[in-house]
């Protein structure tokens, strides 16, 4: 069987230990939105700042934050989630849940052309959750949560002030 | 007298098995319990030399399989001291059996501004089906606080009882531990004139339960949490009360007669059993029975007493502040349920941690959120002892978090 | 290409079992069937090394448990050929699946006046929790009659389908064996904005089902009537469907998350799984389905389909006008379940004078007390066939009912 | 096992082939009850005619009619029923059905002293129904309806007219 240490890699308990972009952002401009794992009761929240949501795919993730409680899976999966997707397009973004899912082996995720040369960077650590099924659901927590907020964002009628 | 657990580990199968090399520590009895080869072998060959239908045909092995059916819910009145054996209805599991009191009890006898009265340490099958009357009827449900210890708060219990007509509460909290005055409760609540609901899903399997001595008016409890099949749960109920109520499922067998126009229904226990019933799945109910009452139900508690005052003992020594267990430390007031959090560490990474040796303990809110919440957690990891556990097990579960240190390197 | 009988029978080790001398003549499977050794020992390899907890705790075993439970599932899918496994939900058998959709559709969508449409041979099951619900909520149940070989009467389904809300029949019928045309009634339902509810309890063990060629909206059938185990049912949906319906039972699994206020669910088919399913039952079932499946759906009915003609012929040649088969006389819409009622004997002496030979029937109303009456009758003796049946099965019964001549001496 | 011959006794054929007491009574003055066995179906009607019904148990049965239908033991049961209770008083009628019932081997059923020296007749054919636990419910549909009805028949004030 897969050892512990395909799960727990060295990067994965260090976001763990030190989230990236934990707290919260005034919402609005921000879109707050929540998640949670019915299995074990984790919870998210997630805050998402748009630029010009109007653009729809083109507008810019200006800034995430993360609050909530989870394991370290769910924990550190948002931490790098968030860092990798701060400064993206929308779009692009997307693109990466796709990427990111299907690295997860997430059924019917459809990718598109060019989702499979997006680099993953420090994402790749998380690999490993594959070989351990009960865990996916934690590692794509955030990024179902990221997903229903980009939809808000880029659909709901812009923030007045 | 204790029990001989060495002996009674050879009666399941399943605790020989190794994965990985390592032996199954299997934590997860409060969960669903494993089953002894007694229960096993009863179903294989009642399938392979048995099984008819029940209560529908005539010839002779359909004859023997109603009687064995039947023999099963003696079986179960036996167990829990029931009057008569016509008081016990086979449902699907507890969760079922609680249904079947919300909403065939209670539809007929809740309506809009009734009280219903729980308390904060029931699982979800004790909570929703009531929630989902109080939706649709306009029922308003209380519940009894805690102590900070896990215990029921009694404090304003006539107040809470005040108006109620149902007290519906756990005979033995499957998170705490804790093991409330039966008794006490239905006394209070038939005072107050509400009906006395136990629901004894983790009680009936690890103690000698008495209905009468309770004197409570429905129980609900599982078979696959005391060492019988999984399919097959069990609702007793005062003849009177069940009589009076209306059926919940309806079709075969629950009727007296059916026309186009409509349907009169059968006596109780029929009433209540639509369709074709769990048949295999009784006959390793009586079994399991057999097996537990040949053990004791009282040797049984006894045993669990011991292992969960070892237990707590042998997890506070060692972790001290660093884990905190919930519930009384009382072990004559609390079964083998042993939640609690540890360090910092999330229950998913614990029981991640404690599965790379084979310790099976659960992790996340045990189907009782609303109790996760007044412990102020999201989740606990669990470790749940039954008559198979042994010390061993325990410095199993004991050195596996000590191990978590080191993954974790706090 | 016929079915080998001879060696399909080797697998149940039930028909190996004789009384008093005589083998058994299993002449009841439309009742309940029997198991062959793959189920019987599915079930027990299961409970001896791997029964866990499904969907609740996170170690490696529970893990595989779950994988195990949810493999059923998309076995019962491919059975049926449903466009996905999330569409079937496990219930404890036909009876729940039909009392869910009365219930949790019924409610959400049924209010005084509307009209349900059934027909005059279901079962008990597919009348009853209609008829609660009518009683319930003022709504009118219309039943399409029969013609006098058993077949529905369709001259004026437009006309019964006016208003309708729901059409509900069965695929097969327990007591005529009669096979309507499910997809065009199906379809009738729809064009007449209602929706198609299928008891396919009868015809999912003797038939390929393919419920997106019906354009079924949701279909019930047990476990226990295709070579499964007792305990555990079906209900297969469109996801349209039972994603808008609401709740049924209330209780673990089947919630999103729960406070003392209220809960949510989850998506299905949790939210039609409250509490714990039946576990080895899955597993025991999925090696069912996976046993048809080698012989052939289409094959087996092939099979019953020449039996059911030789059994007509074989009937009737001997006893002529003494034997009364009701039913349609073409094996083409018509599955292997022969009722009759025979000179003036009540189908209890009947029975009993073939039970003296082994051979099982079953006496009585069969769950269809409606149809009985349709019938002209009290009751019937009914022998049903399945895959493991051959022609000396037959033979017994036939020379069993000459016998009963000599009896009573008629 | 029992043999067929033990269940079908020629005496019990014969009441089955040629039942006595079948037919109607004009109800009121009869009292008119019904049982009737959901397992098979079973249906009985069951006329009872008691002079003085004021007495009680002292009352006289002087009338039985049996409707319905039903197997050879429930209609053999039924038709030796009427033959025995005709003429006896009510509570020697209840009497004779405690008897019948034991012997049934029907659980609960508390003899009268005296209950064990009624003499049972032909009903004493029926002793082998016990054998078949089936049809134990076949030979007793009739004598409770019996019993309903003289509930009935002696607590229900008097027919007027
Ligand atoms: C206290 C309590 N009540 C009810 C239940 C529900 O039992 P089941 O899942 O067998 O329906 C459980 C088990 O999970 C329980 O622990
Ligand atoms: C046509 C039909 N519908 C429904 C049922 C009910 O099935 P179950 O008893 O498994 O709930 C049966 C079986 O008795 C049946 O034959």
């Amino acid at each position: 069987m897969p050892g512990l240490e395909d799960l727990y890699r060295e990067i994965i308990l260090d976001h763990y230990r030190t989230p990236r972009n934990r707290g919260e952002l005034d919402s609005p401009p921000a879109i707050e939105t929540n998640g949670h794992n019915p299995l074990c009761g984790d919870e998210i929240t997630l805050f998402l700042l748009v630029d010009d949501a109007s653009k729809g795919d083109a507008a810019t993730v200006s800034d995430v934050k993360i609050g909530g409680q989870g394991c370290s899976i769910s924990q550190s999966s948002a931490s790098m989630m968030s860092q990798a997707v701060i400064g993206k397009t929308a779009g692009e973004a997307r693109a990466l849940i796709r990427r990111f899912k299907s690295l997860m082996s997430i059924e019917g995720i459809e990718l598109q052309p060019g989702d499979d040369d997006i680099a993953l960077g420090d994402l790749e650590a998380l690999q490993g959750v594959v070989k351990f099924p009960v865990r996916i659901k934690c590692a794509v927590l955030s990024w179902n949560t990221l997903a229903d907020a980009l939809d808000r964002a880029t659909s709901e009628p812009p923030a007045s002030g | 007298m204790s029990i001989d657990v060495a002996t009674i580990r050879k009666e399941f199968p399943i605790l020989d098995r190794e994965i990985d090399g390592a032996p199954l520590v299997y934590l997860d009895s409060g969960n669903t319990s494993q089953k002894p080869r007694a229960v096993i072998d009863a179903m294989s060959t009642f399938l392979e030399q048995s099984y008819a239908p029940i209560n529908r045909s005539s010839y002779r092995l359909a004859g023997e399989a109603t009687d064995a059916y039947e023999g099963a819910r003696t079986a179960v009145a036996r167990l829990i001291n029931a009057p008569s054996a016509d008081e016990v209805v086979f449902t699907k599991n507890a969760t079922e059996s609680m249904n079947l009191i919300a909403q065939a009890w209670g539809r007929a006898n809740l309506s809009a501004g009734d009280v219903v009265l729980l308390t904060e340490m029931e699982h979800h099958a004790n909570i929703v089906p009531w929630q989902m009357l109080a939706t649709e009827r306009g029922v308003d449900i209380r519940y009894v606080p805690l102590t900070p210890d896990g215990q029921l708060d009694l404090t304003n219990l006539g107040q809470l009882l005040d108006g109620a007509k149902v007290f519906s509460f756990t005979a033995m909290s499957n998170v705490l531990g804790t093991i409330p005055p039966t008794a006490q409760l239905c006394r209070a609540a038939h005072d107050a004139g509400a009906l006395a609901v136990v629901d004894a899903c983790q009680y009936v399997p690890h103690n000698a339960a008495d209905v009468q001595a309770w004197d409570a008016d429905l129980v609900a409890f599982s078979s696959h949490k005391m060492c019988g099949p999984s399919g097959i749960g069990m609702l007793w109920g005062r003849a009177e009360i069940l009589d009076a109520m209306p059926p919940f499922l309806g079709g075969g067998n629950m009727i007296d007669t059916v026309s186009l126009d409509g349907f009169t229904t059968a006596p109780v226990p029929a009433k209540f059993e639509a369709g074709t019933p769990p048949i295999a799945e009784a006959i390793g109910l009586h079994a399991a029975i057999n097996f537990l009452e040949g053990i004791g139900l009282a040797e049984i508690r006894r045993h669990e007493m011991d292992l969960t005052r070892y237990a707590l003992d042998a997890l506070n020594d060692r972790f001290a502040d660093d884990i905190t267990i919930f519930g009384p430390d009382n072990v004559e007031i609390r079964g083998g349920v042993l939640s609690f959090t540890f360090r910092d560490l999330h229950p998913h990474d614990v029981s991640q941690v404690l599965d790379e040796r084979n310790v099976c303990v659960r992790a996340g809110h045990h189907c009782a959120k609303p109790l996760m919440k007044t412990l102020g957690v999201v989740a606990t990891t669990r470790a749940s002892l039954y008559l198979y556990n042994d010390e061993a097990d325990v410095d199993a579960l004991v050195e596996g978090l000590a191990g978590a240190t080191d993954i974790f390197g706090f």
